[in-house]
């Protein structure tokens, strides 16, 4: 099987660290023609660093490279793609002032001559229409005007897309991060298509139900080291995680499900669908599509219901962001201070910061919810993105604000960590907070009292207690579509 | 790390050197003759540029795009106001100094209202509103120069143990803003704006008024330092302001301040100030022409850049 | 201002414009003053029918020959002009001959043949400050030149005119030169910066409006005052009364008076009235000595410029003269 | 389905609609300009401020700022009216050399990363320098094929309108059709993806810096052109004209998000304010506040029409 002669891309004994974090470890991975190998780790493990060395745009600094049997010395992101590597990464990465065709050209170097807009607009078009049929984008379009779902369609479809250079090895890293279930079941069947005609797939991902179903072998990463690597159907679920080395908590995550709550009303909204309301310590999901509105409404929340002129001392909610690097960490500080940032208030007297009580409470939550660091002095850039984004969790819940707003906030958080997170939401919300959450995870959505689900940019539905299963939500999001 | 590494490790370090170098080289020229003068003159003009680029940095702070383009029509305005409105008594200076604080204050909150309600880039905000306060202050006093009261006047052309009288205010003022910066809650506010408007959003900032505060600090200094300008050199004068628009830019870039924001530096205002009254004087020393100056001083501010710039952004 | 008899007929139904390239300063500002005065009284008298003044944002000639095409468009039928270059503007100025429009130009003139110029000797004006400086200072010594505005065509030429009066008078030595930019503040603080490394100086030769600065920085060390020729601006006579009574300070004072402004327009106003002028006038600069110091100190608004303002008579005089 | 304008349309529809309005006014006070004469008084000085413009933008698409255009316009001006006359190959040599350091000026930023409005700064002064020496008092004189290019008279339309057209339609197929153009907005879009596609960056950036050097000599030749001599403070405003054109034309400060012909417009907008203005005849103290009034209008009318498009949007 690991003939190194056969395998598309063998990565030998590879090492990397960035300063003293040793992300790669001697990390030995090959990728045979015709196979689907399934990466999976806690976060941090070392797979976004791998997929760096494969696609060329890290040299390691010891270990070799090797591709169709031969070494490959001056191995770089140019004779990568000259192999036909291809690589959607884990943060969207098209440029978003450019249009779908313009992106293109720009993934594509060797497109350029004389009406390269015609045949570059070809190309993009044919492959979304295999990947994702009836996907309804129009490729004149600028990215920017495209919704995050849209957009991460067309990164997957630019890496299978074929300019001159066949795609050969696709390395996809949480690609389905964005996208809804019935989109990501598009793309998962087009990645067993692809490897049926005799193509090689890296695939990514924190959800290991895709990868149980769509990888031939498993390769499991902790701390930049390949602690297991077996074909899929000697894995199960369970020993999946258990291999992660994550304290496997299965099926924690049932509601509580009691009657309707006679808590206070804390919040209520008037939107284009169903009115929307909250009780005091209710987890209240909200549903449907990626990117049908939901994200909207917890902006809409936000901006109602805290001040952008005058601090202030009570605030009323509190945000936990999904896209990080757009609205959650700020990313010339440390850890601590992107911590304690929205819990200054309290952490003052008379506008001046109490340094000490600053360090304390960031070392109490350090424990709590385990952030991976040797000290929170150290930059928030140096964290993996899971535990970025543990970090914006303590942030939010840090505050004293009894409403939490969260938009996706587990995504690509490794499944130990979300586990840890879902105890204290469900601590939090018994001493009376709400959380109001957006998830594209069936699981997630599923520890909700109460879900709205949406489409449209309207509610559509609302479900309680037992009603809340996938079967509802699935209907809900598409009863637009049947009528 | 050793303590000087680190030093070296520290932005604003680049422009202390660039200075000195050239404080060293302009004071061997006249053979340690003028050290004193020199140092004394150093520090007497670099108060004024200190002054208005702690306001233009608290600005730049904010993030890309945030400039403070109306800076020397807001020194010209509050000068020629506070010098006539005074008239050469000592016993109006107090309102003086609060009438400029005033113009200051309007001043800033028509820029911040054009770049919020306008939604425009506040460089190009700024600058619309500089022409209007330009025009004010033509047309207050159609550019007359009147004399300051002269307790004022002996004030600000005066020393105190060596140390002139506008370099102990510049440093008070300094003083005031590494506080500002480093111990208060606005500090961290303004920074985390800069690096992120939206993310500051969502963590509870009150990212307007935090804006808006910032644009009338910047605008009050400016006029508190057109007030001490215009006293300093005997009456306001129209286009009193007009060096100080590049100076303000300059003073906070080469000090070490990140450009695209988030993370500033008092002590490198400090050293940048010095530097570019300095590196003027020695090229006049050395009796090069203008031209020949120019091109030096732009020589020097790209080499300081790139020297001070080779590091990556600084860690906290 | 005397009345006109000859003119009314001819000219009462033009109009002149002032295209002023700069106002960020006492002596612009006392240009304007004394423009709005005399052509005011001239328009009330019908002399003409409207003398409009315009000034453009900023100091540069692009802007203003932007403002002379306008002016050809609005059909102005005289442009009196203080250029910003004396040949940058010649397309612009061309542009206006060209569309028949008489063109004056003063203080900053262009060399545009179509056009009028009104000038004064700057070489002239610098060269005299080192003469009279050699009459009070025989054995010469070291000065201190301050510029003005680097690149500006009057900052080279009074240079160029004190650089020959050194040639002229070698006792004197010029030990540093700084631009001051025509400004105070600008002059205290350049002149503050060269100060430590400069050797004694006997005296400062300028360009006017920077004599108070540089009196200010010299007084800020323990030197001896040299002597400072002064620009004519009220603070630097202010200054020179009370060194004057104080410690018998004696100096001199040149400058162009601001009001040659209405000089160019009674010009512009000869012209389109069919008078012959001859394309080059020139005007003397305004010099002001210790014995007339507190007259001139008495007719010059506090904080403004010493200035005279001329007559229909005096044009028609420097016309004649010309001939 | 419903009809969407795409964000670009929309860019460019704002400016357009904006210079209408002030031409109207223009021509209501005085309908003199409505002329082929008049056209070309009102817009001959806006053809070297719309290459600046353009020059600026093409900086700008990159996420950087240049803050020595305007010294640099001066800079090549004063070339233009004296080697580029007197001695013409080393005259061209000279502005080659200019173009040359532009692209160095890009590749140096990037690769030390530094702030590009430090090091524009820095360059404001060298070429305000190096303007200086060749020039220290104004002269020199525009070679005769310059002056002729810029008073030449077309039929149909007057130069400063062919001048427009053409620089607007040039610079559009460079920036917006070309792969080169495509490459830079992407450099300021997404500058981390476009690398990861295996572009030069420092490359990419260099070509921005050079196309924007070349056009920002355009400027400077065609200013001498219109004003048959130069100095070396003639174009110091360019810096701030041409960053408000761009603004002004729909462009953004980061992102890449950048039109060419929406700058032009911005330039000729700009250029005709200041017309507007002494139309109406305003007191000399106020007449730099009306400038900056005026600007402020036309930023209001921008986002007044930004306001309609998103009503239209959510619709
Ligand atoms: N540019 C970098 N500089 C410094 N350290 C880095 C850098 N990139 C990665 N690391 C470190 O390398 C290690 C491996 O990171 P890598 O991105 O490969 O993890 P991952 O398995 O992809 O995690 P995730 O599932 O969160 O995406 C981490 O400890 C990370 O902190
Ligand atoms: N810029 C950086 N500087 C220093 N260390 C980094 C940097 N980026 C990542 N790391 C280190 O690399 C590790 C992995 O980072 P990466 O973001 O790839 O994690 P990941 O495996 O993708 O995790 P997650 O699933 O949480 O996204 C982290 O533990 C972090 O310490
Ligand atoms: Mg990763
Ligand atoms: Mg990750």
């Amino acid at each position: 099987m690991n003939d190194v002669s056969k395998a598309v891309i063998a990565v030998d004994g590879a090492k990397v660290s960035f300063g003293a974090v040793k992300a790669l470890d001697g990390v030995t991975l090959r990728v045979m023609p015709g196979e689907c190998v399934g990466l999976v780790g806690h976060n941090g493990a070392g797979k976004s660093t791998i997929v760096s060395v494969i696609n060329g745009g890290l040299t390691p600094h010891a270990g070799t490279v090797a591709g169709d049997g031969e070494q490959l010395e001056r191995y770089g992101i140019n004779a990568a793609r000259a192999r036909g590597v291809r690589c959607v990464f884990q943060e969207l990465s098209l440029c978003p002032n450019l249009s779908i065709v313009e992106n293109t050209r720009i993934m594509h170097r060797d497109l350029g001559g004389f009406g390269w807009r015609t045949r570059a607009a070809k190309i993009i078009a044919t492959s979304l229409d295999t990947v994702f049929p009836g996907h309804g984008i129009d490729t004149s379009q600028t990215v920017g005007d495209l919704s995050i779902a849209e957009r991460q369609m067309v990164e997957i479809a630019m890496a299978f897309s074929n300019a001159g250079t066949a795609p050969r090895l696709v390395i996809l890293d949480e690609p389905t991060s964005s996208l809804d279930a019935s989109l990501a079941r598009q793309m998962l069947d087009h990645v067993r298509r692809f490897i049926a005609a005799g193509g090689s797939v890296i695939f990514i991902s924190h959800i290991l139900h895709e990868i149980l179903e769509t990888s031939d072998r498993i390769v499991v990463m902790k701390d930049g080291r390949v602690v297991a690597e077996r074909q899929a159907q000697d894995f199960d679920h369970h020993g999946l995680v258990e291999a992660m080395g994550s304290v496997a908590k299965e099926d924690a995550g049932q509601h509580s499900s009691g009657g309707p709550s006679t808590a206070p009303v804390v919040l209520s909204h008037k939107t284009a669908g169903l009115p929307f309301t909250a009780r005091a310590g209710e987890i209240i999901g909200l549903a449907g599509l990626a990117g049908h509105g939901q994200t909207e409404l917890l902006l809409a929340l936000h901006a109602t219901h805290s001040g952008n002129w005058l601090p202030e001392r009570d605030p009323r909610v509190t945000f936990v962001a999904g896209d990080r690097r757009l609205n959650g960490v700020f990313e010339l500080w440390s850890i601590l201070r992107n911590f304690s940032i929205a819990s200054l208030g309290d952490l003052s007297r008379r506008g001046l910061i109490l340094a000490d009580e600053e360090e304390a409470k960031g070392a109490d939550w350090k424990r709590r919810i385990e952030i991976r660091t040797p000290d929170m002095d150290n930059r928030i850039l140096s964290l993996s993105g899971g535990n970025q984004q543990k970090v914006l969790f303590a942030r939010a819940l840090s505050t004293r604000a009894p409403i939490v707003l969260m938009d996706d906030p587990m995504r690509g958080v490794d499944v130990g960590t979300k586990q840890e997170v879902y105890t204290i939401i469900r601590d939090e919300a018994a001493r009376g907070r709400t959380f109001i959450w957006y998830s594209t995870e069936m699981d997630e959505v599923r520890l909700c009292d109460r879900v709205y689900v949406f489409r449209e940019g309207r509610i559509m539905a609302e479900l309680a207690g037992d009603a809340v299963n996938e079967k509802n939500i699935i209907a809900a999001s598409f009863e637009g579509v049947a009528a | 790390m050793s303590p000087v590494l680190r030093l070296f490790g520290k932005p604003w370090i680049w422009s202390w050197l660039a200075a000195f170098v050239v404080w060293f080289l302009t004071v061997t020229v006249s053979l340690g003759g003028g050290t004193l003068g020199l140092s004394q003159a150093a520090l007497t003009f670099a108060a004024f540029s200190i002054i208005v680029g702690i306001g233009q940095m608290f600005v730049i702070t904010l993030g890309p795009g945030n400039i403070d383009l109306s800076v020397p029509a807001t020194m010209t305005l509050a000068g020629t106001v506070a010098l006539k409105l005074m008239n050469v008594e000592n016993g109006m200076i107090l309102p003086g100094v609060l009438v400029a604080i005033v113009i200051g204050l309007v001043v800033g909150l028509c820029n911040y209202s054009l770049i919020k309600a306008l939604r425009i880039p506040p460089i190009i905000a700024t600058l619309s509103v500089s022409f209007i306060v330009q025009s004010a202050a033509i047309w207050t006093n159609r550019g007359l120069r009147i004399k300051p009261p002269s307790l004022l006047a002996d004030f600000t052309t005066s020393n105190t143990f060596g140390i002139p009288n506008v370099a102990i205010v510049a440093l008070l003022i300094s003083i005031f803003a590494w506080f500002l910066l480093e111990k208060t809650i606005y500090g961290r506010w303004i920074s985390a704006i800069g690096q992120s408007m939206p993310a500051a959003r969502m963590a509870g900032i009150p990212v307007d008024g935090t804006r808006l505060v910032t644009y009338l600090f910047c605008a009050v200094l400016a006029s508190v330092a057109g007030y001490l300008l215009a006293c300093f050199s005997g009456g306001a004068a129209l286009n009193m302001g007009s060096e100080y628009l590049l100076m303000s830019i300059a003073v906070v870039v080469i000090g070490g301040t990140a450009v695209a924001g988030g993370d500033s530096n008092v002590p490198g205002i400090w050293g940048a100030s010095l530097f570019m009254f300095l590196v003027v004087s020695m090229l006049n020393t050395y009796g090069l022409g203008a031209g020949i100056r120019l091109i030096m001083t732009g020589l020097i501010i790209i080499s300081v850049i790139m020297l001070a710039g080779g590091r990556r952004a600084g860690m906290r | 201002a005397a009345m006109p008899v000859s003119a009314v007929a001819e000219t009462s139904a033009k109009k002149i414009a002032l295209s002023n390239n700069y106002a960020g300063n006492s002596w612009r500002q006392a240009m304007l003053t004394s423009w709005e005065k005399v052509t005011g009284e001239a328009v009330k008298a019908g002399i003409v029918a409207a003398a409009d003044p315009f000034t453009t944002a900023e100091n540069q000639a692009t802007e203003q020959a932007a403002q002379i095409q306008n002016m050809i468009l609005q059909g102005y039928d005289a442009i009196v002009l203080n250029a910003a270059s004396p040949t940058a503007l010649n397309g612009a100025v061309k542009e206006a001959c060209d569309a028949g429009i008489t063109v004056v130009s003063f203080d900053g003139i262009v060399t545009e043949p179509c056009a009028w110029r009104i000038a004064v000797d700057f070489k002239e004006m610098g060269r005299s400050q080192v003469e009279y400086l050699s009459k009070k200072i025989p054995d010469g010594g070291n000065l201190l030149e301050i510029r003005g505005l680097a690149g500006v065509f009057v900052d080279d030429e009074i240079s160029a005119g004190i650089h020959e009066g050194v040639k002229q008078f070698p006792q004197f030595k010029v030990a540093g030169s700084v631009h001051g930019d025509w400004a105070q503040d600008v002059a205290q603080k350049a002149v503050a910066g060269i100060l430590p490394s400069l050797p004694d100086l006997v005296g400062v030769v300028t360009q006017g409006g920077d004599g108070y600065g540089a009196a200010q920085a010299i007084a800020a060390t323990d030197r001896k005052m040299p002597i400072i020729v002064m620009g004519n601006r009220e603070d630097e006579l202010k200054w020179w009364k009370e060194q004057k009574d104080a410690k018998s300070y004696e100096t001199m004072s040149v400058s162009i008076a601001p009001g040659v402004s209405t000089l160019a327009f009674w010009v512009a106003q000869q012209i389109l009235d069919g008078k012959e002028v001859k394309k080059d006038l020139v005007v003397p600069f305004l010099r002001i000595d210790q014995d007339n110091l507190e007259t001139n100190l008495a007719n010059t608004q506090a904080g403004g410029v010493a200035n005279v303002e001329y007559t229909q008579d005096d044009a028609i005089k420097v016309i004649e003269a010309a001939k | 389905m419903t009809f969407r304008l795409s964000s670009d349309t929309m860019r460019l529809a704002i400016p357009a609609l904006s210079l209408t309005l002030l031409l109207a006014a223009v021509f209501w006070l005085q309908p003199r300009a409505m002329s082929y004469v008049g056209l070309n008084l009102l817009f001959n000085l806006a053809v070297p401020i719309a290459l600046a413009t353009i020059a600026q933008m093409l900086v700008m698409a990159v996420n950087d700022l240049d803050l020595s255009m305007g010294t640099f316009v001066s800079f090549v001006a004063c070339v233009t009216a004296t080697f580029l006359r007197d001695a013409p190959v080393i005259g061209i040599l000279i502005l080659a050399g200019a173009i040359a350091s532009y692209a160095a000026i890009g590749v140096v930023i990037h690769l030390r990363s530094l702030p590009s409005i430090v090091v524009t700064l820095g360059m404001s002064f060298v070429w305000g320098g190096l303007a200086v020496l060749l020039l220290p008092a104004p002269g020199g004189q525009s070679p005769d094929w310059v002056r002729w290019l810029m008073t030449v008279k077309p039929p149909l339309a007057p130069m400063a309108i062919v001048a427009s057209v053409i620089i607007a339609v040039v610079a559009h197929l460079v920036v917006m059709r070309s792969s080169l153009g495509v490459l830079i907005r992407g450099v300021g879009g997404n500058q981390r993806s476009v690398e990861r596609a295996g572009w030069s960056i420092v490359a990419a950036r260099a070509a921005a810096y050079g196309l924007a050097g070349f056009f920002a000599v355009l400027a400077g030749v065609a200013l001498v052109g219109l004003t048959t001599s130069a100095d070396a403070n003639i174009a110091l405003r360019y810096t701030l004209l041409s960053i408000a054109g761009v603004i002004l034309g729909g462009g953004e400060f980061i992102g890449g998000r950048v039109s060419p012909i929406g700058a032009v417009i911005g330039a000729l907008t700009l250029t005709l304010a200041g017309s507007f203005l002494s139309f109406l005849r305003i007191s000399p103290d106020w007449q730099i506040g009306a400038q900056g009034a005026i600007l402020i209008i036309v930023l209001a009318l921008r986002l007044m029409l930004n306001r309609l498009e998103k009503r239209e949007k959510r619709r």
